[in-house]
């Protein structure tokens, strides 16, 4: 092999290389050309080829992934005779995220508890029986018993699931509403609908 | 080495110290004194001297500084009493409080530069970005991390914006409203229509009252809620985007 | 080779595979343990092979990626040799890096958690309401329950997201106080100092 087609050959390793990062890195799938692009100095239908090369690669080294095609661009995924295997890892452990509106009432109960779902919806300003109901099937809710008064209505507490899942090592670790400032506060200009992103680093003033 | 101590002030004044034990490290060294016996004269005058050159930016942290001045001044003062003969071995060095200060503090700083430096490399890789990896389905890729658990700081968040917001709606409350949601369902539409898809901030025209906000709020939330539009977001402070239904 | 060990090979592979699909397939590190869960026929020092198993794999065949220990787990990542080609996909969109005032704050609730503000504060010489609130934000820190005493501060800690940030393996990663190259000279009196202060570590004259 001459010097030149090994350099050819390096060459072709290094770019292969490349693709498989990116493919391996991209949260979406990457078209050729989106590839072609990063490469700089490969064509769509050279990717291509790298990408048929790398699957063949899978393929022979009996690995548990492959590269499948999906909406015009090229994923690695795992392989469908594996796919229980990868399904008892999004078991139970990891049940939908929260909705915002399951958040805001779940942080109401936690703050006001006992708490009726009248309170609720006022503080809310609508109406929450899903929420509720959705919050009490996860066991973040509990009903503590009922109110005194007119039709003695339910009241909501939280569980210990509750605290559990944020990591709470007891109720009475909640901020109280002056550390809530504390730890929340300023954040006026960001609430405005995060016109900037707000992760700007450094804190100066601190 | 003590007798050339003002000459330092004029460069000191032009850097950025954010608190005094910073500024204390940063003498200490710059002198090349022995920690276990600092001259407390010299350094606290050249404290001093950044402590009154300080820029009226950096005002939010004087008091600590001038409290550390105080500190050194009592220290100064203290060094300068003599020493009663009696037990010496017992008798505590003035200086020795602060010094223990210093030294656990420059080993946070230390620390802090591993972390630093473990930062940079964590920084070069990265892990797999999209997380539904199952070859069967046909309905294409599903959105990013769609399961991301609510952390303490997302309840806290909702809590604490809550309070605001009522504690808002009642200054607020008698302010007739000025725009319908049907108006701002509306505005999103033709957003969309024209061009295909929004970040969120788009739909919040800035320099609005903040009682339009709330009402394309609501729109919005109407509009998810009848399935006419698709809200998603990457990830938790990501942006997050409106699509009309129809684009899969 | 006898059927027996053939029989054998056949299920290192087969479990190696598998463990290759959740590593693959997780969003974060998995620990032997919970992998062995998974597999059922394996123990955690088993998965801990077949992982470094396939490390090993990865090298030899150059792939673009390798196995890390991270946050009491193992995860799947990039080579730090490719970082700028997987960085040209994601933008300049990553988050910043912590500001000096941050990862000094995060170094002293990493060693002294659980920590108040106080102390923090006290250690600094500076207030850390601004670092903290971006701390918590950030996942960094998270609050580790409320101290004994007058007014019950807040304690902080730090979080699993916490050693994911820095690559760390686990909070024992970080050099103990008596490994850092401390500057200020005097070894033997900074020992005696450590002996006064801390639990007495045992590390007999330096």
């Amino acid at each position: 092999m001459g010097e030149r087609d090994e350099l050819f050959d390096q060459d072709a390793g290094r770019r292969k290389t490349i693709v498989e990062a990116l493919l391996f890195a991209a949260e979406e799938p990457l078209s050729a050309r989106r590839i072609a692009g990063i490469l700089d100095d490969a064509t769509p239908s050279l990717v291509v080829d790298l990408i048929a090369d790398l699957d063949a690669d899978y393929l022979r080294e009996g690995r548990a992934f492959r590269i499948r095609e999906i909406a015009g661009g090229y994923q690695i995924v795992t392989r469908p005779d594996l796919a229980e295997w990868v399904a008892s890892l999004h078991g139970p452990g990891s049940p939908p995220r929260l909705s915002q509106a399951a958040l805001e009432t779940l942080a109401i109960v936690a703050y006001k508890q006992p708490v009726t779902r009248a309170e609720l919806e006022s503080i809310r300003g609508v109406g929450v029986d899903g929420v509720l109901r959705t919050l009490v099937e996860r066991e973040l809710v509990r009903i503590a018993g009922r109110a005194e008064g007119i039709g003695r209505p339910l009241l909501y507490g939280t569980t210990d699931h509750f605290l559990e899942y944020f990591g709470l090592p007891g109720l009475d670790a909640l901020p109280r509403p002056d550390e809530l400032e504390v730890l929340f506060a300023d954040r006026e200009r960001q609430t405005e609908l995060e016109l900037e992103d707000e992760e700007a680093g450094g804190e100066p003033g601190a | 080495m003590a007798g050339e101590s003002t000459g330092h002030s004029v460069r000191l004044e032009s850097l950025d110290f954010e608190g005094p034990l910073e500024l204390l490290v940063y003498l200490v060294q710059k002198n090349e004194v022995d920690i276990w016996d600092i001259p407390i004269a010299l350094i606290a005058e050249q404290f001093m001297a950044y402590v009154q050159a300080m820029t009226p930016e950096r005002l939010e942290s004087a008091g600590e500084f001038l409290l550390m001045a105080a500190t050194l001044l009592r220290i100064k003062s203290s060094m300068l009493l003599p020493r009663p003969e009696i037990d010496e071995e017992e008798l505590e060095d003035p200086r020795r409080e602060l010094v223990l200060k210093i030294i656990e503090y420059q080993q946070f700083r230390e620390i802090a530069d591993h972390l630093r430096e473990h930062e940079s490399d964590r920084r070069l890789v990265f892990s797999k970005g999209y997380r539904e990896a199952m070859e069967g389905g046909e309905d294409g890729p599903a959105e990013p991390d769609p399961e991301r658990r609510a952390s303490l700081s997302d309840l806290l968040r909702a809590f604490a914006e809550l309070m605001r917001d009522q504690a808002r709606e009642r200054l607020h409350r008698l302010e007739p409203i000025p725009v319908t949601i049907e108006e701002k369902a509306a505005f999103v539409r033709e957003l969309l229509a024209r061009q295909g898809r929004a970040t969120f901030e788009e739909l919040f025209v800035p320099g609005e009252p903040r009682t339009h906000w709330i009402v394309t709020f609501v729109a919005l939330l109407e509009m998810a809620r009848e399935g006419e539009i698709r809200l998603r977001q990457g990830e938790t402070f990501g942006q997050i985007h409106v699509y009309p239904r129809e684009v899969a």
